[in-house]
């Protein structure tokens, strides 16, 4: 059974991040020697079971970083210390580990697993970081991760636009080879369209409606890629071979419908 | 880069369709897409069996949609698809390089043939989904009954140009007699098993696990009620038998070979195998049909011969 | 030295029965004999099950009779047993410390109050064995059908004074009917599941494994199946239900008991866990009712709530 | 599953031991790391299943030695070198490791686990072996575990009579406090007795019917004891306290019937 069998955890503690964005810690083991891109799929009782990355990992406990949506992730914000949910996982790949300066690219709550890749190897390289989202208070971990320029979608602070805008010009001014992105797909495709155009080495994580997390109910597919089991984490050469990725995604029917 | 196993000897003939290997996916398998239909082809399996598709689009039941238990997985996906028109254009934008079985579900035999005339412009052939447990009023109910499964068999077959293969499931009392009924209105092929009805309780909340409370069990734990299964109809039917349940090993997969079937889905073993699960089967089953210096006619079925 | 717990919490009342606790030892299981039942008792179980009995000494099917696959056994064991006569007569010779549930089977409905009324005299309650799947025209023939499970469970009530359940096959498209035939003829209870119908074959030797050929899958793999019926009868019925299939854990006891068991049978667990199951469970059982401040009548059928 | 699933095995070697005896050589590594007393449940294809001792083992071969009784014995005797079998085990405990000088008293094909722990313990400690047989051509292991007596029902060889006359004659002469005994149970019952008056440490191999071997079935109950689970191997204590052992045994049907 190993990492399959769910478990049932309780919430150790929940702190809210900004108004939209909560973090759970979680005493969960298995979890907390993941790799950082993997990701857990969560049952709420009573409400959904959801993919959600692991955001980072402490002793026995893990961080879930989680943007209030629908409904799912809505009954995860009612939920309090001492609660429960089930997890099961980790599932998926990693992104490698980094050898040289990286920087990460994070848009919204996709910063999750980027913070936890920061929390693992920020004393072993260089690790620059660009940070966007739509308004000023829904920046997260800025404290922490100190990034080197954040954008906000109403200009609210940073600068005003996309994280794109800083990318630019960092990749111009630093030796910086290796991207890692994480966020909302027309984002990561912007990014891969740049990475792809200066040769820059690119790890990019992706979503879609995850079913199984075993790579059994074909629910993630991107082609015949399987993004639960195959990903979540992709490179540039797989990213250039996709005829879907950045153009369809999939419904809870499997019907394709354009991101 | 998927080294592929080359071996005249793994090719079959089933109802006229012509298969590299005796391999298929299972329905609802990954083939919710054509392009998880053509990984799986790439990946080295015979045939590739597509998601069940109906009339219409169904986003299925509430998640969780899958529990694994001891000996399998739990699933209640609750028939997700975009619906059989969708579904064909978009397999028409594509070049499989496996036969397809295009596998549909319906309320009625007027709806199942109405699915079935869509679908058979883009498969090769067609598999009857009789036996869903899990989707209310459609599945079991209609496959636990003979006369039905006549009546939709014939509707189907009557209108179709391609072999037709019935989908049994298990949750009868004897799965000979749906097996006979879908035989002689003209099914080309029986496909068993789908999964057994099964519930996972958790005792730290005290609920049912699934969304749907209750789902279809699948993997390890089904296979020798798979193999009795095949072993049965075997005795009792004329036509072809595609094996499914459980095999997730080169013995599983010769062993219900033995019992009778011509050809074997291969379905939850992906999930602990992984999609190399067809070339590591491919490999064990060539080796086998040679140092047990057999062909896969001989073997088929051979297990009655005691 | 075996350590009791003696834990009163534990203790249920089940179809005007007392049991010490609500686990009690499967049919078929170590129960061939007296000295056997005995022995159970000793290692803890509340109550214990005798081998089904049938009018007459039967020897059963040649070996192999057991073959262990994946996830559980199949057995073919084919009702040996030395007849109710000589069964009861023996069973009069000890003292049990605990509830016996006296299993019986027989082909019609007059033989089953023939050995209903034999083994009367020395059980405390029946359990009627209408399931078992590998013994031809006995069993899972009769199990399957509403009007003839109707017709036995009502002979036999008529006749005897102790408590009698009707032991029900998973082997059937709807579980709840033959339990609603079994709730409107007068059962006290009924006992789910049985084994479900299974097969092995060994791909050396090509051949079936069993003497018998097929057998009753038990252990793990059914567990879900088991869970599944209890949870559907505990909706259908207003009888006692004892759960049995797979059930080798503390959480597996506790599930099974959320969907609405108000005991439960212990069988193929003894295989790998050994006699310590008994005591195990209730261990934890009683942990498990401590720390979740639940009792045993609140804890049955819990999972309904949702 | 380990040792409980059946293993198809080939036969390497057949060897007539004595007019109703062979001894079958067959590869299987897990039954070779067994404790002499084991036994493994033997599949004849197309025949039966039967309880068989294992009686000797080396390297990755055991020794099976099989006396020809019934249909299966005899189906067993007409297989040939490269014959399959199936094989499950080892089950049951073994016998306990000898620390003092031991004598082992054999009747009949019951010599085949003393042989095994002759084999594994001969060198450890002085060990006395006593063997009994119907007629002088059926006695088993005699050049190789040079019995300090041999008996035979007929007179054919040795002291006529039953291993009884022997074995009270060795335990009056040398300083042996410890038993181990396998054969007919009527034998077994009588060193049984002796050993209790004489306070002698015994532990004797039972056999009942098996059909299953892993202690669910109850085909070979003694009492509440299952001699395929909880035994073979039985100590005097155990001896005294069934109240089935020497009187009872049970039919396929489960009947008992008198020894
Ligand atoms: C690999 C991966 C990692 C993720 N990591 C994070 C993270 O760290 N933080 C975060 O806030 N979000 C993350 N997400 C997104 C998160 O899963 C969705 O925001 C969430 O599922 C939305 O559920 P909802 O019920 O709130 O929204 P709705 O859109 O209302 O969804 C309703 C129902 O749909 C289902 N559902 C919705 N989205 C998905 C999905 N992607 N997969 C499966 N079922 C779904 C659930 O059953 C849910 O109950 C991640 C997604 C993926 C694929
Ligand atoms: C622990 C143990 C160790 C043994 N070790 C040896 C040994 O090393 N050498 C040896 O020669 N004999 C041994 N025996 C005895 C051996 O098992 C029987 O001689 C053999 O089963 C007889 O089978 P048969 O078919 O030849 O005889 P029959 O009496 O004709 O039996 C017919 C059928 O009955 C069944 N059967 C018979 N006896 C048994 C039994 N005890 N258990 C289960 N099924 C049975 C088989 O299915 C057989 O096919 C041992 C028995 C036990 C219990
Ligand atoms: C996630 C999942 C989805 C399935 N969806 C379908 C389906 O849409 N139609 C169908 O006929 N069978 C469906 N099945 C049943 C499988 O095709 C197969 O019959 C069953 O799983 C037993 O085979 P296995 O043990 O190899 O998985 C599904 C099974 C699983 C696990
Ligand atoms: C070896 C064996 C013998 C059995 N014999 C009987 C029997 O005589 N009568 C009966 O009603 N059930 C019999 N059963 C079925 C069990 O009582 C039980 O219903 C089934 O094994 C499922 O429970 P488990 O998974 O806990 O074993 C037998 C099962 C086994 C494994
Ligand atoms: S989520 Fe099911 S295959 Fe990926
Ligand atoms: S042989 Fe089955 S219990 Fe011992």
């Amino acid at each position: 059974m190993g990492k399959d069998k769910l478990r049932i955890r309780k919430i150790k503690s929940v702190k809210g991040k900004t108004p939209s964005v909560k973090t759970f810690k979680v005493y969960d083991p298995p979890s907390t020697g993941a790799d950082p891109g993997q990701f857990v799929m969560v049952w709420v009782p009573g409400s959904g079971e959801i993919p959600l990355a692991i955001s980072g990992a402490d002793e026995n406990i893990v961080d879930l970083t989680i943007k209030r949506r629908g409904s799912t992730t809505e009954d995860l914000h009612d939920l309090k210390v001492g609660d429960k949910l089930g997890i099961r996982g980790p599932y998926g790949n990693g992104f490698s580990i980094p050898e040289r300066p990286s920087l990460l690219v994070a848009g919204g709550y996709g910063i999750a697993p980027l913070r936890y890749f920061h929390q693992k190897y920020a004393d072993q390289v260089r690790i620059h970081v660009l940070a966007g989202a739509s308004t000023g208070d829904e920046l997260l971990y800025v404290d922490e991760l100190e990034p080197s320029a954040v954008t906000t979608e109403d200009g609210s602070r940073g600068h005003e636009g996309t994280v794109l805008h800083p990318f630019k010009e960092i990749i111009r001014d630093e030796k910086i080879e290796n991207i890692y992105a994480s966020g909302p797909e027309k984002m990561i495709n912007s990014v891969f369209e740049i990475c792809r155009e200066k040769g820059l080495h690119l790890e990019a994580s992706l979503e879609r409606i995850m079913k199984c997390g075993v790579g059994i109910c074909g629910s993630c597919l991107i082609d015949g890629f399987r993004v639960c089991q195959d990903g979540p984490v992709v490179d540039l050469e797989q990213l250039e071979e996709f005829e879907e990725f950045g153009v369809w995604e999939r419904s809870f029917s499997g019907r394709r419908q354009e991101i | 880069m998927i080294v592929m196993v080359e071996d005249k000897s793994l090719e079959i003939e089933l109802a006229g369709l012509q298969l590299a290997n005796p391999l298929i996916l299972a329905s609802g398998i990954i083939g919710t897409t054509p392009g998880g239909l053509a990984r799986v082809t790439r990946e080295g399996a015979g045939g590739v069996t597509t998601k069940s598709l109906g009339p219409e689009t169904r986003e299925g039941h509430p998640a969780p949609n899958v529990v694994k238990v001891k000996a399998g997985y739990l699933n209640a996906m609750g028939l997700p698809n975009p619906g059989v028109e969708e579904f064909t254009r978009e397999l028409g934008e594509v070049n499989l390089g496996a036969t397809v079985f295009g596998s549909i579900f319906a309320h009625d035999s007027g709806e199942f043939r109405q699915v079935a005339r869509v679908m058979q412009t883009k498969a090769d052939a067609l598999e009857l989904n009789l036996s869903c447990p899990h989707a209310e009023s459609l599945g079991a109910a209609i496959g636990a009954r003979p006369t039905l499964v006549e009546e939709i068999v014939s509707a189907v077959v009557r209108d179709v140009d391609i072999p037709v293969f019935a989908k049994l499931t298990p949750n009868v009392s004897e799965i000979t007699e749906i097996g006979k009924a879908a035989e002689s209105a003209g099914a080309d092929g029986v496909v068993a098993i789908n999964t057994l009805p099964g519930m996972a309780i958790d005792v730290e909340t005290k609920r049912p696990i699934l969304g749907n409370s209750s789902g279809g069990l699948s993997g390890p734990a089904i296979h020798p009620v798979a193999v009795k299964s095949v072993y049965d109809l075997y005795e009792a039917l004329t036509i072809p038998i595609i094996g499914v349940g459980g095999v997730e090993s080169g013995e599983d997969l010769v062993e219900i070979m033995l019992a009778g079937a011509n050809a074997v889905q291969i379905g939850t073993a992906i999930a602990d195998r992984g999609m190399s699960v067809f070339q590591e089967l491919n490999s064990y089953f060539s080796n086998y049909l040679e140092s047990h210096q057999i062909t896969i006619p001989e073997l088929v079925g051979k297990a009655h011969d005691h």
